[in-house]
């Protein structure tokens, strides 16, 4: 019987080794896999490059690792929130490398690693600062910047329901993320509010097909809502 | 009145977004624009964490934790309001599909060339999703400030700040007037009450043409700032 | 109040002008607008070019279409089932021109079109025949063919239910095509079993949005099986 | 034994497949694995139509018309399927999240072209989903008889036909023979019994090394397609 759920937060992430790629979902605070990387903070790996939207927030997760000067590399579209305070420290000290993507291009390169594609072209960012380097082709009388895909050694994801097969659901804007890095990592982790029995899940709401995910660990939700921010993050 | 306040930006905009629009707000100014938004008119609000059709902040007591927006505020979503992945989108996004995207501005300039995403000098960048609403969304319109905090023009000749996206403004909503960005250059269109395009002029850094058919904006009195401008 | 309802195909399908280009969504026949297309069909528009996986079916809908002569191009993967007798006909008489694009680069290229891509790279095609005329170009080591998206005039969609704003939900495999094909074409018309108030279908089981959509119209479901065809048809 | 029938080498493509495969099966022999699948094993089949978990075909009576394979017969879906659109399916298939890929073949050569779509002369030309899975899937294996219908080898040292993909079979499954498609060429793995390696290499159209381990195939007696072949 095949079984990817282990009872763990800490078993989930034993294999991460120094210098791993590792993509963590999440968007505004929703569908973050946090208690994975708090995991991971234990676990000690180091060297990281971490495939996120964002920086992290405070002290915790994310940016926890940032804080501990585990994150080598970050590729990000937003790092600049107030939040990620602990990812600015490090960065602003030379000790961290960022890759500064826009957030749609992040998201088609990374659907793009997940689909098999090569590159993709997308017109964002032609004509600005951050096509510095790049390829720029004209199709079709449009400019467009050549994109290289990305894959991942671990996607963390977190989703609301998951099976021993891996199946996941998501509620709501838990899906932001989670379903393309899903698709583009080696190896994927999740952490799911509920492990259900199979079949639970109708096929028809199943976002995540257990094919993608290698493990998943039930975690209790921790409390605390969103706070209202400082303007200017997302 | 010399001088909208940001609601009154907002409304103005409100007034503008017509019967099946689908649009993105960008934060600041932009995000005041739903409260001016008439009951009954359906327009369908776009945020990037994957939903189409945002409805008014959830009720204290009501939040969902699964339903914030990308600036991380509790939000409910309308009757015939869907949800979908980062993939979707930005698929909307970038593909055309939305009508309109309102948007803050540190500068725009003439040609439509738009600067929001980076202050020279900041220290950490960060784009988000700026570039791809700027360069995917069809109708551009920046809602903002005429001039900045040390009272100089954001309409320019030519930005100095990094662009994001060049020639894609189509609209300008200031707190004095509104503009086109049209082939020929900078329309203006309307002027505060109080105001006469030359005064619009003067705190603008490229020049203006005074639209044929250029008028007094239709705005209550409510959203009066008036101030001296220096 | 928006409104995105017609009363009939024949009303729907009524602004298709010859030259035309059409995606036609549907797959192993299921998730087929075949009534949009015999309403086309009546509608007379000609020299028309159809983006659809196969090549139609017997005399009706595409296959009625074809046999009508009202096709000038077909793209498709799969245009040789025993069933799309009337394209092959035409084809052999060289009355239609035929691009054949592998399923999966089909697939991609109407989304590349839908989500504003400028092409995309796919390992699929590289050293066989139909890499022909193509840009090869080796990415990280491993070789990709360039594919160009596909845009449509018109894309004719099926769906289960959809209410008046053009939100659309479908049955299990109706997805197929339909939800891209929605994505990449100027005007979306979709036929559906059954059109329902708006807030019937929740958020979380819109598969199209409304934004996609820009006619809807109930249909009958036409009876009759699916029948086990000759060994080789997908 | 001297030949096994279809279903004795769907039986042994079968065996072969190991708990948490998720697996596409093409048209033809490949079709035929399921029924062979121990009840317990389990073992996920993606089909193009934009499922994963396809199970028996639909009884008489419950069918149902929106579940449907690529092929067009009624299937049904085990617990734990899921469906999607044919963008995931295809994603899922170009990205190599499947593990297995069972498909008929026309012809195979020595390094592990495959040629599975078009017959040279053939008036209408299709593809269809092989392409995609031949470059996608990390283990394509082909199931099919060792000669054709005119007794000629289909396992040559290069193929004739327009190629689906170069180099992307690892293992043969045919009605006399298992051969895994190695770097250093052919290893004939798995003989029929009643067959001896140089009777497999006689209807062999490439040279076959007789791997270290080669054994008779352990297939049981009803398989039996014994006939003589010229």
């Amino acid at each position: 019987m095949i079984d990817k759920t282990v009872a763990s937060c800490r078993e989930a992430v034993a294999s991460v080794c120094d210098g791993a790629t590792i993509m963590m979902a999440g968007f505004g605070g929703t569908g973050v896999p946090g208690q994975l990387a708090e995991a991971l903070r234990e676990q000690g790996a180091a060297n990281l490059t971490v495939i996120h939207n964002g920086g992290g927030d405070d002290d915790n997760g994310l940016g926890g690792l940032m804080l501990d000067g585990r994150v080598r590399k970050l590729i990000a579209s937003f790092p600049n929130s107030p939040r990620a305070w602990a990812f600015r420290d490090r960065y602003l000290k030379g000790e961290i490398e960022l890759e500064l993507v826009p957030q749609g291009s992040l998201v088609e390169r990374i659907r793009a690693g997940g689909v098999g594609l090569g590159g993709i072209y997308t017109p964002t960012g032609v004509g600005t600062p951050l096509a510095a380097g790049k390829e720029i082709r004209e199709i079709d009388g449009r400019q467009y910047l050549f994109e290289k895909p990305l894959r991942a050694d671990f996607a963390f994801i977190r989703a609301h329901q998951g099976d021993r097969l891996g199946n996941l659901r998501y509620r709501f804007v838990m899906r932001n993320f989670n379903m393309i890095m899903a698709t583009a990592a080696k190896t994927v982790i999740a952490e799911v509010d509920q492990i259900v029995p199979v079949g639970t899940l109708s096929p028809e709401e199943i976002h995540t097909p257990g094919i993608y995910v290698d493990r998943l660990v039930q975690v209790e939700r921790l409390s605390g809502k969103a706070k209202r921010p400082p303007e200017g993050s997302a | 009145m010399m001088k909208l306040t940001r609601e009154g930006i907002a409304y103005r905009v409100a007034c503008e977004l017509t019967e099946g629009c689908y649009v993105n707000l960008g934060v600041g100014i932009p995000c005041l624009v739903p409260a001016f938004l008439p009951a009954g008119r359906e327009i369908f609000i776009h945020n990037e964490n994957g939903t189409l059709g945002v409805g008014p902040p959830a009720a204290p007591g009501a939040e969902d934790p699964d339903l914030v927006s990308a600036n991380r505020e509790f939000i409910t979503l309308v009757p015939g309001a869907s949800v979908f992945d980062h993939a979707a989108s930005f698929g909307m996004i970038i593909g055309g599909h939305l009508t309109h995207v309102v948007l803050g501005a540190m500068e725009v300039a003439a040609n439509g060339d738009l600067a929001n995403w980076h202050v020279p000098g900041q220290k950490v960048p960060g784009v988000g999703g700026a570039m791809d609403l700027a360069f995917g969304v069809p109708n551009v319109w920046i809602a903002m400030t005429h001039v900045n905090n040390k009272g100089e023009p954001k309409i320019l000749n030519a930005c100095t700040c990094p662009l994001t996206a060049p020639r894609c403004v189509k609209r300008i909503f200031s707190d004095i007037a509104v503009i086109d960005v049209t082939p020929g250059g900078l329309a203006l269109r309307e002027v505060v009450p109080g105001l006469d395009p030359a005064a619009v002029q003067a705190q603008t850094g490229a020049p203006l043409s005074v639209a044929q058919d250029c008028r007094e904006m239709d705005v209550p009195e409510s959203f009066n700032g008036v101030r001296l401008i220096a």
